[in-house]
């Protein structure tokens, strides 16, 4: 497979089919995927789709591109690794809100702080499905799950809000139920130069099923809205009972990897002999 | 006269101790002799007491030496803590402005080093040169050696601050001469010329990154820890140099996993950590087992267990980097011997993580990071660096591109990934034009890297896995048995211990002792064959370790059931080559 | 015809194979019946092939049995991935709609599941009702056990509809019926009445939920993971009942040092987690050994390395749980070996972590979470909870108090929380009105928890800390040797194997080989009296263990030096007795 | 040593006395404890300080409380579990911005969302002392150390922000060389009931001195800022240049401790026979 192909959706589906649930959200983001990756004629020999571990990380398995299903948590570091090292390639990480924001919560702030160009698609679907329905960062205070039988006490995390705290530099949401929009969020995501944050409402319907809820909730972003205005962006995201979709805040600045390698710019091959002289 | 000195300065860090014991190294080492260096580090940030020890010889120097020849101490408390390791009849040197010693078993030479300091040369901050100046004069190397070094070092800040090198000159100079004048040689340590020799002078950690930049080392991410901080520095600054990229991690698991997502990528990637940070990398280590992604891990060890004591010597991590992580996970465990082997066994270390495609663990350890040794400059020659294989492409799969048949998988839609083959190695692959994708996954899978639970998978992946470890075995070189053919004794050890060892052996030779000692660098898979040899041609086998449950002497317990004689030593402070004698002694 | 049958149910899940076979299982036990469950999960979260097998006997069972006498195929797939382990002669339960199998070994008992639900009963999910009351009409047991159950399990949602709990009734008579009526008896299979006997019938997880309340843990934090979310989310909600805690951490680095926290404070504290998140708590387990904090940590061990194939049973962590952490960190590690030991075990793990002061980690595994077994009632009794001894009061410092003279810190005026004794157990003490404060550190310490790096201070901590584990080997309680007193042939195992060991001992003594059977609980510290005596009075030892590397045939060599014959079965599934029977005849 | 007694500000100084350099900010942070302590008449025996590693971190060795020293970046779930299970202590978790920012990061997170009542003090040197002087998430963008030789390429982290975002119930800023000011916000942040956050600017004069500069532009709180008003404290958080000292924000609700310990009113002692009869 090369570049110059004319590439479709299905040229990026693999042969693995999908472990998923009937009417899992998680199909509409992967359908969503195909189409972003064939609207920009991605190499799939050049393509990285990486995942921790969940049900929304299987993910990578599905794409017929390289993927890197790694370790609950971890897809962001792996991500990072590989682009810092191979700016030449696409790196794509995607997994769910458990993966992201609870065991992952520590790489999301450093991976904002450095800006590498990578995009992360996070699937939330507000529980951990992969075992079976227990409470997420994200799932609302009160949610009775098998490991809340009296309630959840926590308060529900809030991922667009901390990420734009974080200045992150491209900051958007999506559903699952609207893939053609989530698409395009992709894309431009993908695009974006810089940490790129997608933040998918993707239902669980066999442990929490917000699909119906979702549907009637969620509004589009305002049109009049300045997505360069980060703290106009952080009013919006404060709206959890009609969450927008749409792009909240995207902003050009300096990515690691391209600045590391611009360092590079007069690097020479390695001369023992010449190294060593220091130490004579 | 026996040309070899070993001389400690005790102090206070800070007042130049220790720069001082590196610039006498340095002079020595120079001007044609071999040096071996052992320090310690003060609990606190700034101050706290600390001592350096060089031992200096015109023969090659393996250990740093049962007792000081020469004790320096610049106050009362370095007399109080180190004057028990003095040799009988060794020498003292101090200043009775700080103290008087009470007589004992040594000979004295009083130098009022404050005094020169602050009145002669008007610059008390001399103090470590004044130092210096009375060595070279008392013992050697001669005032040209430890000037040049003192210039080359101060070369940058004597721009900004010429007075300050003046001083130090004059320092040196002017205590030189009060020696030679005032203080009747009384002592037989003397340092006489010896001729030059190519040599370079550094410490472990240096010869690390210099190994990890010659491997063609292409990725580093750490977290600083204590004593590995000062190999992520190095290649923090080397690494662009060189077309590698770097990056300072948020915590050791975000290192080890961007180290795989660099390897996935057909980056040589590494890290280096001590204890509590490989104990978080666990996770991670297994990881690159199942998926058999090659990465170098660096643990330098130090005392533990926990955060226990950053600044101290230990071999206590052997059993956890053998057994890393959940499940039967094979890995490549190396430990170097000494500066050269940091140097040499890293750019192993690549070689094995690639050929053999899983996690190699380098288990050096905190007196070696700090160690400085003069190695002959050829160690530190090119080595070949074996380019992992990518023949993933299109119509090239199968494994028989990189000299092993693949079993299956010719011809296939997806690519073989890990194709069963004989030698347990796989076909790989990177993301580049033209290569055949797979997914790297951590759950168990068919050859073609898709999920699979099914037992014949799962146990033809398991021997596939560990087949590499056989196929290592049979390929990596044996470690060469040292000492006598026919000897009865035979001691057994690893990592930073080697030299000591070997000196404690010819001492035990001397004295007419049949002693053989075998050291592995590689601990996993273990040369089998010469290590079974060795233990069926010895009737006793010694196994000495820093640590305290004797963790070679389990591997080799598990292994070939021997019983060998433990000898622990866990303070913190590694073997002196008379305690290893002693040991020799007790069990003949 | 004996009292004894083994059924297996294979099917899709979500159609109630394992639903339908929970209800067969308990409604046997309930019935007097001992029973032994076996299960698969399926790949996909719904959906997929599983199977469920349960051994219902009048004895006690102790394996899940070589071979199913009895398969009942919901579907195609089932025949085909169960047919093989079928008895040569057993029985084949199947739905001619489905597939007509070509013929075998095997009595064929065509039962039209699918229309007697869809057209007799009229509600298709009743399926599995169906299929239980052919196994009733077949092999028993009668249908007012099974209907019992079903009323009881589906109390709840009867209320809710009144119709599906009328419908399943249904099923069960009219395929009772269909059996008896058109169905002529041709296999020998009948279960007969037995009386009735006080058991409960739980899977391993229930047991250490029950057994964790009754050691009065008073903290559970977790973070869910196959297999072991349940005891999660069973002390979710039980501890609040009994004035205990829980938290759901954000991972498992949070969730033990949590409960170290707890323990700091005095309370009983445990986790219970699986193999990447057990790789994950390492630093902390050295942590707790260091700090000498009592902590539980539960692994329920899966099939490895890294993801592995988390529905799938393996005894691959063993060497792990043994060197954890970096350094040498002294730990206590438990095993299991049935549903009984999970309650009894799991209270005396709590008692030793009190008692010693440090991490006890708890070996179950995947088959044991979700073995579901008949246990005398008189197993769950009461048992003695050993509260931690707290002497750091004012005035009542020094060790005396937990019947252990502190050598050092009497009369102090800091607490001497590390004193030296000669059991290595110091005092201790929780932060309460007139407790005397103290720091606990990972650091080295002297004995007020001071950081101290001095050799000696180090080198006697280090003891102290291990002299802790010789005290627990005097205290602790020997394995009790199975079968011949003369045997020539020993068989050492842990963990879940222990029925399946002993059955395999029987059916061998049986056929007159001399065969005897040890199965320590406690592997570290291992009961080194026992163990030897056991090796000595053999000629040969086999070491049977579910995992790769042979991971207590590994501890027994560098322990004892023992060469074990290594029997291994790495498949993800347990060993059934007959396997065992034939590697005691291989060495024979 | 009991509640009745006076205690003065020497009577928590414990018989360890500090490693730390000669003009470390962290005696100031010490200090100020040692004054906080004793104004609330806090009993020794009823109260731990816990923290990670660190210099910061070798707190508790100095404060003749209990303390728990533990590992780097896990004071915080340490002192959760240990308010969780004994809510009768007081808990004080300490440490560095290394500790708390960067390999503790995720766990801030979490302690933010479930407003556990304990209170953390960050005792921020933008470096990493212990070690010598590298990089920390909270060192400007370009400054360069050992590990960044050629000037840091990430942004510099705001953590005030960040709390702000994940709605802290407790958020202030203190400077160690204004000791007397600091010392009130630690006795208001241990009496606020749930999740105190207390920024501490404490220079590092031996790696990173920042002293003369903090100094300088250290501003004090807006007297008419409304501590209520979130949205105003993430402005006055923005300000970087000249960071603002004292209360930014505080807002009282349901701690997940107190909220537990009600749901356990009824609890009765463990009886095996009773709960075994579901198994019977
Ligand atoms: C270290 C570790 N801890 C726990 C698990 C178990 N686990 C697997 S997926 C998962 C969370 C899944 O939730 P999420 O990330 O939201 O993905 P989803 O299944 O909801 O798509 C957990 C806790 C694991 N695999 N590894
Ligand atoms: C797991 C682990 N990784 C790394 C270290 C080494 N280490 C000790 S303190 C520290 C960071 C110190 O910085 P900070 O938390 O800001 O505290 P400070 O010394 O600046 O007060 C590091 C990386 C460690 N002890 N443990
Ligand atoms: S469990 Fe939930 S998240 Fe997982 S596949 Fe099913 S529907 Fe999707
Ligand atoms: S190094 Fe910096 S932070 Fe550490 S004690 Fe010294 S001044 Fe304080
Ligand atoms: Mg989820
Ligand atoms: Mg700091």
């Amino acid at each position: 497979m090369s570049q110059t192909l004319i590439l479709t959706p299905k040229d990026y589906k693999s042969e693995v089919k999908p472990t998923w649930c009937p009417g899992c959200g998680d199909f509409g983001v992967l359908n969503a995927l195909y189409n972003s990756l064939a609207v920009m004629k991605l190499a799939p020999d050049q393509t990285v789709v990486v995942s921790g571990i969940g049900c929304s990380s299987r993910f990578p398995h599905f794409v017929q591109t390289f993927g890197f299903h790694s370790l609950h948590g971890r897809a962001l570091p792996v991500a990072q690794g590989l682009k810092m090292s191979r700016p030449d390639l696409t790196v794509v990480a995607v997994g769910g809100d458990g993966d992201m924001f609870s065991i992952g919560a520590g790489h999301l702030i450093h991976a904002a702080l450095r800006n590498i160009d990578i995009t992360v698609v996070v699937m939330d679907n507000e529980t951990y499905g992969l075992t079976k329905g227990q409470t997420s960062p994200t799932s609302p205070t009160g949610h009775k799950t098998k490991s809340t039988p009296y309630g959840l006490l926590a308060s529900q995390f809030n991922p667009i809000a901390t990420a734009l705290s974080l200045n992150v530099s491209y900051v958007a949401r999506g559903f699952s139920s609207k893939p053609k929009e989530l698409a395009t969020l992709i894309e431009q995501g993908i695009q974006h130069k810089g940490f790129s944050f997608i933040h998918v409402l993707s239902p669980c319907p066999t442990f929490y099923n917000t699909m119906d809820a979702w549907k009637t909730t969620v509004s589009t972003m305002p049109v009049d809205h300045d997505t360069h205005n980060r703290f106009k962006a952080m009013e919006l995201s404060m709206e959890t009972q009609k969450p927008y979709i749409g792009l909240f805040y995207q902003e050009e600045r300096q990515t690691m990897d391209e600045t590391t390698h611009q360092l590079m710019q007069q690097s020479s091959s390695f001369d023992i002999n010449k190294y060593m002289a220091q130490y004579a | 006269m026996e040309n070899e000195v070993t001389i400690r300065i005790g102090g206070e860090s800070g007042e130049g101790t220790i720069s001082g014991g590196d610039i006498l190294a340095l002079a020595a080492a120079r001007w044609g002799y071999h040096v071996y260096t052992f320090r310690t580090f003060p609990a606190e940030i700034l101050g706290g007491p600390c001592m350096f020890q060089v031992r200096i010889s015109d023969k090659h120097v393996r250990s740093m030496g049962d007792h000081a020849d020469v004790l320096i101490c610049l106050n009362k408390e370095a007399f109080d803590r180190n004057i028990s390791d003095l040799r009988h009849g060794g020498v003292l040197v101090y200043d009775p402005s700080d103290f008087t010693p009470d007589s004992g078993d040594f000979i004295t030479y009083p130098i009022p080093f404050n005094d020169l300091a602050r009145k002669e040369v008007q610059l008390f901050q001399t103090k470590n040169m004044v130092m210096l100046g009375a060595i070279s004069g008392l013992f050697g190397p001669p005032l040209e050696a430890i000037t040049q070094v003192v210039e080359s070092k101060l070369s940058r800040s004597r721009k900004s601050n010429p007075i300050l090198m003046e001083k130090n000159m004059l320092a040196l100079d002017i205590a030189q001469k009060y020696v030679t004048e005032q203080l009747p040689k009384r002592d037989a340590y003397q340092l006489g010329p010896v001729e030059k020799a190519d040599r370079v002078v550094l410490n472990g950690n240096q010869a690390v990154v210099a190994g990890a930049l010659m491997a063609h080392c292409g990725y580093f991410a750490g977290y600083p820890i204590t004593p590995a901080s000062d190999i992520m520095e190095g290649l923090a600054k080397e690494l662009p140099k060189v077309g590698g990229t770097f990056l300072q991690a948020e915590d050791e698991i975000a290192a080890i996993t961007s180290v795989l997502g660099a390897s996935f990528g057909g980056i040589r990637a590494m890290t280096a950590t001590s204890g509590p940070g490989f104990s978080l990398m666990s996770e991670a280590i297994g990881y690159a087992s199942m998926a058999e992604l090659p990465a170098v891990i660096v643990d330098a060890q130090r005392a533990g267990p926990s955060t226990g004591m950053p600044t101290k010597m230990e071999q206590s991590d052997l059993s956890f980097a053998l057994y890393t992580s959940h499940g039967d996970t094979p890995r490549i465990v190396v430990a170097p011997a000494d500066v050269a082997d940091c140097y040499t066994l890293m750019v192993q270390a690549f070689n094995m993580a690639e050929r053999y495609q899983m996690p190699v663990i380098f288990l050096s350890d905190q007196s070696l990071t700090a160690r400085v040794e003069s190695v002959d400059r050829s160690v530190f020659k090119p080595i070949h660096v074996e380019e992992r294989i990518h023949n993933g492409h299109n119509g090239a799969n199968g494994a028989a591109s990189n000299g092993h048949a693949a079993s299956v998988g010719e011809e296939e839609h997806a690519f073989a990934r890990y194709a069963y083959t004989a030698s347990g190695i796989s076909p790989t692959t990177v993301p580049e034009p033209g290569a055949m994708p797979y997914v790297a996954t951590g759950l168990e899978h068919d050859i073609y890297g898709h999920p699979n639970y099914e037992p014949e998978d799962h146990t033809a992946m398991m021997e596939k896995r560990f087949r590499k470890l056989i196929t290592a075995a049979d390929e990596l070189p044996n470690p060469q048995r040292y000492g006598d053919i026919d000897a009865t004794i035979g001691i057994i050890g690893w990592g930073s211990t080697e030299g000591t060892i070997q000196e404690a052996v010819d001492r035990a030779r001397a004295k007419g002792y049949k002693v053989a000692a075998l050291h592995p660098k590689i601990l996993s898979p273990l040369p089998d064959r010469a290590i079974r040899e060795f233990i069926h041609s010895v009737k006793t086998v010694i196994v000495p370790e820093c640590n305290y449950s004797g963790q070679l002497a389990n591997l080799l317990g598990a292994k070939y059931g021997l019983q060998a004689i433990r000898v622990n030593k866990f303070g913190g402070i590694p073997f002196t080559a008379g305690e290893i004698l002693r040991a020799i002694e007790e069990v003949s």
